[in-house]
């Protein structure tokens, strides 16, 4: 069945929210999973997310890959410069001068890696992007919001769900 | 009295509420007190010598600032001295948050942006020291028209390279960890700020998916900062060490010069400390335990300086160059020796002022001190540079020289240019972290409770602590 | 640029080392300077500013060092006689100019490849590529290299002196980093000369305004690579060689006799002069 | 054919060439000389022809006038602009060599403070007239005097020769008056006279390279003493082979005395005695006196002598071994001989070294005479100062001319030249510049550059015999209407002796005739006159062989005074010359002003050269500005504290301390010249430009000395200059 409302609920504390994905996770609400839940908080909160389960990040392979790039493309590119650049023989010192070569390839490796992390960033964390529609800014602020992507017949049970964890605020909204 | 002073020991109080952090940090970008107007007032004014001065040079020559042999000084001087000013706000701060030192989150956000910004004044240096400063992208390796590439080997190319990777990347850093922030900004402001802020947050809502890839990627740029900012700093070296010159050809330059910077970075964060705790009465986030921290840290880096300063003394010592030793005799005893001991005084000597409580926790003590640490680090600049170039390997050319005005103009334009850039920053962005900060709170919360736990030993439910308890309390 | 191409010159870069050398030379032009001879007179530096186009400076320039003397005349007095009431031999005159190092420590560091090395030998500043960092005088064990720290062709030429000003060569504007070219146009025409005549050049066809003047003839001008030459045969004859000549280290000079006068100035330096001193001379009378 | 009918006699010393009753064949002359385009590099000058290709350089001969030593010069001419001077290699004087300032003649052509109009005193001040009105109120004034009295017109000049001698001399018999002052700072007059005297020939040659060794008692030959490019030419061939020995003897080291193998620090004004006592020590070892010498060698034992110069009697017996050892040699007596009140006695006791030990004969030869008298150069001297300034004062003189020199700026101000000048009612100036003595002048006019002249000249010091070098203009005037030199006299003589000169367009002309009416002896075979006059352009110099003379050695009765203390003024005030800046003519060059001092390595600047121990006491040190007081005057100068200087004598530069010379030399050190004492030499007349007696004293003020190399005088160790004995050199590379 699709999935056709979200509901947004913002607790007080990372006990009651933690508990609450407990909750979920054990099939408290048929037909709901933890995959269904995005957790919003002012601070990043590792022992929520191991609630939350694995959910893969791949930001490391952008960063391997750039570091790469960067330093092999910068030393191509640079021993190509001066190889056909031959005004450069200078000093008694050779045409691609390797030791210059790893300073900078060096250099362009750690741009290389920043940049694609970035990349990877942005990428992973679909950035830039609007704010989710059920944001609250009291998430910014000191509360925690559990947002479910749920079908029509399981709202009620989720906002049980919340209440019974002490629940500050509800919202909900109809998806597109 | 007792419990106070206890109090003062933590790095932060568990029992700020963390809508208060938000309020306290946000008001910086409104009402800072009356000298934080002084202070952009004297930047104004210094700018304006700085460019008056750079005008002249413009329109004259490099005579009005150089001369033979010494082709490089009090600009090269600054401009190391302010590449090692960048050095520890983003080289520490990426340490500290390898290792999770949780003092580090009050204030590495401005220790940061001292890194940006000093660096955007240390690149105006090269190019204000151009002879021909309107060709100066002649360095950068554009596709060239004519076959002409800027030339790799020379060590002032690497340093084009090196000091764009690492202004980028720590400007990103910065960024990006100012994320979250930007997106409490954009929650709490109207008007320009909000669309500016909702532009910069990037729509950020901290969902756990971004919380996590943003834990990820801030990791693995703390990580690549560091031997960045470590290379950044032995390339500004090899521009002397690369050299042939007697007293630039040191093998110990690169550390000499991270520990420098490293030093002097650490001596600035000081001062901006002391500076922001004043003008945003941030007294319970910039603590003096946290105060205390930074001063021990600058204590031992101070030490490591002084070690490295003493090896390379005795390496030339031992040497037997007699060109080495020349120049280092002529550093001790020349026309530069009383540059030469102020230097050993401020940055040796003085130092151990840090290494007292008292004298720590004593904020004008330690305003006083950190100036003079960095002062220390200045001349430390100038006698890398104007020693060897006075008295090199050819003794017909030997030649004693001070700066002349238009050059120290030109300096004291670079802090009010530095000093506009840092204080618009504040003005515009959180220059403390609130996100950590509420993380910091947080953790030492968690901490004194199971402490507390621990204490009363008991194995019951433990009444779960509201992050908003302290309004809570007060309402 | 193909990968041929790329191939090609990287291959001339590897053979260029095992000739010891990364250039085929075509000409190494070279000097002998003779101390013995030279009397200190100025007649080559003046030569030289009349040749080069060379700034006067003025008084308060010049006592801040901004002179241009691409050729200058040190005057040293003796160590020993430091205690003497009276210097009793005279002093150490030695003329300085651009080495035109084989391994000179000027040109790697040039950000932007301003000063380089000719396949000629020659150390060249290309003034229209130089931003004037002053890296390369930075460098310069020799210090002799001058820069342009004001705009000289506004003020050291009022008219009509601008007419002497030699059409072969440029005026060096502010900011430029300049230095002794062993007078490059001079070397330019004679090439361009035996070229249209389909000729070699031969020793002695030109020399350096400095050479050119020397009342003494203290100062020999030539080819290092044309074995005919004087100045090949001079250094020949002092046992100097250069560091293509049989590819050795710059430093380790293999002078069967200790006694012959030829040296180069700071050549623990590695930097392979072009120019050859040979030692002063002097009765030992004290 | 020339319409002028002249007996033929009169026709050569129009022409220049009288000789002394020589019969001579007859000759033809050109109406047109026209000249043909150049075949080798050096071309005959011409307004623009074929072989002037744009961007391309041509070299033309000519003659250097920076000094009176006349050496040849080949000038780089592109687009009509002559850009660089080099030596001529065919002049016997420098061979292919040129000084700096030689080179520096381009600067002297285009300096930009050269004068452009003809200027008039009017009202007390200068004004710029017309050139037609110069000739004209030139016109009217001498020939007033003429009428009155033709001897009251006086030419003042430097060191002239050649034709231009030759007009100079026609001008004034014109006018029926003898006076030709001739006048040089720099001039070795005292010198001339002993030679005439010992040897019978003013000046002979010097075979400095067959010398094995060369004792100069402050002789600056490689600096300013005679013909310095020449003289270093030859040393450099004194110092190969077997490698001459040069010693030097004097009380402020010159550019020869920092060339020395051994340098003697002499007492100022003993260097007669060091030679007396040298020439004791050689007659203690067996080398005979002559006969009329030997009371005075007698009376200077080395001891004694030792007592008195300051040099020890080992060094004084060292020497004369080593002028024995080494034969044959050469003694050389310069300026500081010969500038004291018994110079004449001086330099004679040095001359006496030369008949004792000799060298007459072969490293002093007789250089001929120079067979055409009117061409002879007049060489320079101070007597004629003294005698000029007295005769203004005397109000002896209507018009005086001056020409290549400056007497305002170089006399003595105990002289009064200045004021006597006031007492000569038209003073003409010749001169490129506004000069001291063209501030005083009633009429300037402006003449060209050396680079735009034609003429000819005889050196006073000829290497080789008879040469007359030719000057030619490398280039158009810079300032239209301005006459060179010889055209100046020609109108000036037409003025008076229209007939005689009237067939002469301009100087050129006469000069074309002048070289076609060479006697046939001294003309190659087989050239035309046109062939003759462009070769003679080609090579810049025309030789006249003369057979040489012999020379005596007259040896006559020497009597030297000591030298007394002078408890009041107790230095020897030196007031050295330069290679550079010469006797301040050159002072205005940037070239020169800019090119450090040979020995000091000062620029733009004076200053006083004191020892050490001097400085000690009088608690100075390098940049202290001090006074120097003279019984005639006082100047204020740096201190440049300096070993190569006797703890005596206060040695000061000449050629800074110019008035009105110009932007480049205006208000620039100081000049010593100005508070010399008006002392006489005895025997010649000469001034004794080295017998001043002056006290320093501090002022208290304190400038910075440019200088070069201004912190180090040592190399500190490096291997920079190395130095090896001369017995190696002569093992390994001696002939």
């Amino acid at each position: 069945m699709k999935k056709t409302r979200r509901i947004l609920g913002l607790f007080g504390n990372f006990d009651e929210a933690t508990n609450a994905i407990y909750d979920i996770r054990a099939s408290k609400i048929a037909g709901l999973s933890v995959d269904d839940v995005t957790l919003i908080s002012p601070i990043e909160h590792p022992d929520v997310e191991e609630a939350l389960g694995d959910r893969p990040v791949s930001v490391q392979y952008f960063t391997f890959c750039g570091g790469l790039f960067g330093l092999v493309g910068s030393w191509l590119w640079i021993a190509s410069a001066q190889a056909s650049f031959l005004v450069q023989p200078q000093g008694g010192k050779p045409v691609v001068t390797l030791v210059s070569n790893f300073v900078l390839s060096y250099e362009m490796m750690i741009l290389g890696g920043v940049l694609s992390t970035l990349i990877g960033l942005l990428i992973g964390a679909r950035l830039p992007s609007r704010p989710h529609t059920l944001y609250s800014e009291k998430v910014s602020l000191d509360q925690i919001g559990i947002i479910l992507e749920l079908e029509d017949t399981q709202i009620e049970s989720a906002k049980n769900l919340f209440r019974n964890h002490r629940v500050l605020e509800i919202r909900e909204e109809v998806m597109k | 009295m007792k419990e106070t002073e206890l109090h003062h020991d933590k790095d932060i109080r568990e029992d700020l509420a963390w809508s208060q952090i938000n309020s306290d940090i946000m008001k910086s970008l409104e009402n800072p007190r009356r000298g934080f107007w002084y202070t952009v007032i004297g930047c104004l004014v210094l700018l304006a010598i700085g460019i008056t001065a750079e005008v002249l040079q413009y329109m004259y020559g490099m005579g009005r600032s150089k001369n033979h042999p010494h082709m490089w000084n009090l600009y090269i001087a600054t401009f190391i001295f302010w590449i090692g000013m960048s050095h520890s706000g983003t080289l520490l701060s990426a340490i500290l948050h390898i290792v999770h030192a949780d003092w580090r989150k009050p204030i590495y956000r401005f220790a940061e942006a001292m890194t940006t910004f000093s660096l955007m004044t240390a690149l105006l240096f090269p190019v204000i020291h151009l002879g021909r400063l309107w060709n100066f992208y002649w360095v950068i390796p554009y596709v060239p028209a004519r076959g002409t590439w800027p030339n790799f080997r020379s060590p002032l190319s690497w340093d084009g390279f090196a000091i764009m990777t690492y202004l980028t990347s720590s400007a990103l850093f910065l960024y990006i960890g100012m994320l979250p922030d930007l997106a409490i900004a954009r929650d709490n402001t109207t008007g320009w700020r909000k669309k500016l802020y909702s532009t910069l947050s990037l729509g950020w809502y901290g969902s756990d998916r971004q919380w996590r890839i943003f834990r990820k990627a801030y990791m693995l740029m703390a990580i690549f900062l560091i031997p960045l900012a470590v290379s950044v700093h032995s390339i500004v070296s090899s521009d002397f060490a690369m050299s042939i010159m007697p007293g630039w050809h040191v093998t110990t330059f690169p550390p000499y010069f991270v520990s420098g910077a490293l030093y002097s970075g650490c001596a600035a964060i000081v001062t901006l400390f002391i500076l922001l705790r004043y003008y945003f009465r941030w007294e319970e986030y910039m603590t003096l335990a946290i105060l205390e921290k930074i001063c021990k840290l600058t204590f031992a880096i101070a030490m490591v300086w002084t070690y490295l300063n003493l090896v390379e003394f005795a390496s030339v010592w031992y040497g037997h160059d007699i060109y080495g030793k020349e120049v280092l005799w002529a550093k001790m005893t020349g026309a530069y020796a009383p540059v030469f001991w102020s230097m050993m005084f401020f940055g040796s000597v003085l130092p151990f002022t840090l290494a007292f409580r008292k004298l720590r926790r004593h904020i004008p003590t330690m305003m006083t001190v950190s100036i003079l640490l960095n002062v220390g680090m200045w001349l430390e600049r100038w006698m890398i540079i104007s020693p060897t170039l006075s008295q090199s390997f050819y003794p017909w050319s030997w030649d004693v020289m001070w700066p002349t005005l238009t050059s120290w103009g030109i300096v004291l334009g670079s802090f009010g240019w530095f000093g506009l850039l840092f204080l618009t920053f504040v003005k515009i962005f959180p220059s403390v972290s609130m996100y950590e900060v509420k993380e910091m709170v947080y953790h030492r919360r968690l901490a004194s409770e199971k402490a507390q736990a621990e204490r009363r030993n008991t194995g019951g439910a433990q009444p779960a602590f509201s992050l908003s308890m302290r309004k809570e309390d007060g309402s | 640029m193909s990968l041929e191409n790329l191939t090609q010159d990287w291959s001339r870069y590897r053979n260029g080392i095992e000739e010891g050398g990364f250039h085929n030379y075509e000409h190494r032009w070279g000097m002998a300077i003779d101390l013995n001879a030279c009397i200190g007179c100025n007649a080559c530096s003046t030569a030289c500013y009349a040749e080069n186009n060379l700034a006067v400076v003025g008084k308060e320039r010049f006592s801040k060092g901004h002179y241009m003397h691409w050729m200058r005349i040190e005057r040293y007095w003796d160590e020993d006689q430091a205690k003497a009431e009276f210097p009793d031999q005279g002093a150490n005159f030695l003329p300085m100019l651009c080495q035109q190092c084989g391994a000179a420590p000027c040109e790697p560091v040039c950000p932007v490849a301003a000063t380089y090395h000719t396949p000629d030998g020659l150390n060249a500043q290309v003034y229209n590529r130089c931003i004037g960092s002053r890296y390369c005088s930075n460098n310069c064990p020799y210090r002799v290299r001058y820069f342009n720290f004001w705009s000289y062709p506004e003020s050291a030429w009022p008219a009509p002196l601008n007419l002497q000003l030699n059409p072969d060569i440029t005026v060096r504007d502010k900011g430029v980093m300049e230095k002794c070219t062993f007078c490059v146009q001079r070397i330019r025409v004679a090439k361009d000369t035996a070229k249209m005549e389909n000729r070699k050049i031969k020793d002695g066809e030109f020399t350096t305004a400095c050479a050119q003047a020397c009342p003494t003839s203290a100062i020999h001008f030539g080819d290092l690579m044309d074995a005919e030459s004087a100045v090949t045969k001079l250094w020949a004859k002092h046992q100097v060689k250069r560091h293509d000549d049989e590819g050795l280290p710059v430093s380790t000079q293999h002078k069967q006799n200790p006694a012959l006068r030829g040296y180069r100035v700071l050549e623990e330096l590695n930097t392979d002069p072009s120019v050859m001193y040979l030692e002063r001379v002097r009765e030992e009378l004290a | 054919m020339m319409n002028l009918k002249l007996k033929r006699r009169e026709f050569l010393q129009l022409m220049g060439w009288s000789t002394a009753g020589a019969t001579l064949a007859g000759c033809d002359l050109p109406t047109t000389v026209t000249l043909e385009e150049g075949k080798e590099e050096v071309v005959a000058y011409l307004s623009p022809e074929e072989y002037v290709i744009p961007g391309v350089g041509v070299w033309y001969a000519s003659t250097c006038l920076q000094c009176a030593a006349g050496c040849g010069i080949h000038g780089r001419v592109r687009e009509g602009r002559a850009l660089k001077l080099e030596g001529n290699p065919d002049s016997p004087v420098n061979r292919g060599k040129l000084c700096q300032m030689g080179q520096s003649g381009v600067q002297t052509h285009y300096n930009p403070d050269r004068l452009s109009k003809p200027q008039l005193r009017k009202d007390g001040k200068l004004v710029d007239i017309s050139w037609d009105e110069a000739w004209k109120v030139l016109d009217e004034k001498v020939g007033a005097a003429a009428k009155t009295s033709g001897a009251r017109v006086a030419w003042f000049t430097g060191t002239v020769s050649g034709h231009q001698a030759a007009l100079i001399g026609e001008h004034l018999d014109a006018l029926g008056s003898r006076h030709h002052f001739v006048h040089e700072v720099i001039n070795n007059a005292v010198g001339r006279a002993v030679n005439q005297d010992v040897l019978g020939e003013a000046m002979p040659r010097l075979a400095l390279d067959q010398a094995k060794l060369v004792l100069s008692f402050g002789a600056d030959f490689l600096g300013t003493w005679v013909s310095p490019t020449h003289f270093a030419t030859e040393y450099a061939k004194f110092r190969s082979g077997t490698r001459g020995v040069l010693v030097v003897a004097e009380p402020k080291m010159s550019l020869t005395g920092a060339n020395a193998d051994l340098w003697l620090a002499v007492r100022p004004g003993t260097e007669g005695m060091l030679a007396l006592g040298i020439a004791h020590a050689l007659m203690q070892s067996g080398v005979s006196v002559p006969d009329a010498a030997r009371p005075a060698v007698a009376a200077y034992a080395p001891v004694k002598a030792a007592e008195i110069t300051g040099i020890s009697a080992q060094r004084i017996e060292q020497v004369a071994a080593l002028l024995k050892q080494h034969s044959p040699s050469l003694v050389l007596a310069g300026a500081t001989v010969e500038g004291q009140e018994q110079g004449y006695q001086a330099a004679s006791a040095v001359m006496l070294l030369n008949v004792m030990l000799g060298n007459v004969g072969q490293t002093i030869v007789s250089s001929g005479e120079f067979p055409f008298p009117q061409l002879r150069p007049r060489t320079g001297n101070t007597r004629d100062l003294v005698a000029f300034a007295a005769a203004a004062k005397d109000k002896a003189l209507d018009v005086a001319f001056f020409y290549g020199t400056n007497p305002v700026y170089t006399a003595p101000a105990s002289l009064g030249l200045a004021e006597g000048l006031q007492n000569i009612p038209f003073k003409v100036v010749l001169t490129q510049f506004p000069d001291e003595t063209a501030a005083q002048a009633d009429l300037v006019l402006p003449v060209a550059s050396s680079l735009e002249d034609w003429g000819t000249h005889v050196a006073a010091y000829q290497p080789e015999q008879g040469v007359i070098t030719f000057q030619q203009p490398l280039m158009e005037g810079l300032y239209p209407g301005t006459p060179g030199v010889g055209d100046a006299l020609l109108k000036l003589l037409k003025m008076r002796e229209a007939q005689k000169y009237g067939a002469f367009n301009d100087y050129f002309s006469y000069l074309q005739n002048a070289v076609a009416s060479l006697p046939e002896q001294y003309k190659a075979s087989g050239l035309t006159n046109k062939q003759l006059w462009e070769q003679t352009l080609q090579k810049g110099l025309l030789t006249v062989d003369s057979a040489p003379g012999s020379l005596k050695t007259n040896v006559g009765e020497i009597t030297l005074h000591e030298v007394k203390a002078d408890a009041e003024y107790p230095l020897h005030l030196i007031p050295s010359p330069r290679l550079g800046l010469w006797d301040g003519r050159h002072a205005n060059i940037p070239w020169l002003q800019e090119a450090p001092d040979q020995i000091s390595k000062v620029v733009w600047d004076s200053w006083a050269e004191l020892h050490p121990s001097t400085a000690a006491r009088l608690g100075v040190r390098e940049g202290d500005v001090v006074e120097i007081t003279s019984a005639h005057g006082a100047i204020k100068v740096k201190v440049y504290v300096f070993k190569g200087v006797h703890p005596d004598a206060i040695a000061v530069p000449l050629g800074q301390g110019h008035e009105g010379y110009g932007r480049y030399a205006n208000g620039i050190g100081a000049n010593p010249l100005k508070i010399l004492s008006p002392a006489i030499e005895a025997r010649t007349g000469e001034l004794a430009l080295y017998g001043t007696r002056v006290k320093a004293t501090r002022t208290g003020v304190h400038e910075e000395l440019v200088k070069e190399g201004r912190n180090n005088i040592s190399q500190r160790s490096r291997k920079l200059v190395v130095t090896i004995s001369a017995e190696q050199f002569r093992r390994t590379e001696g002939v």
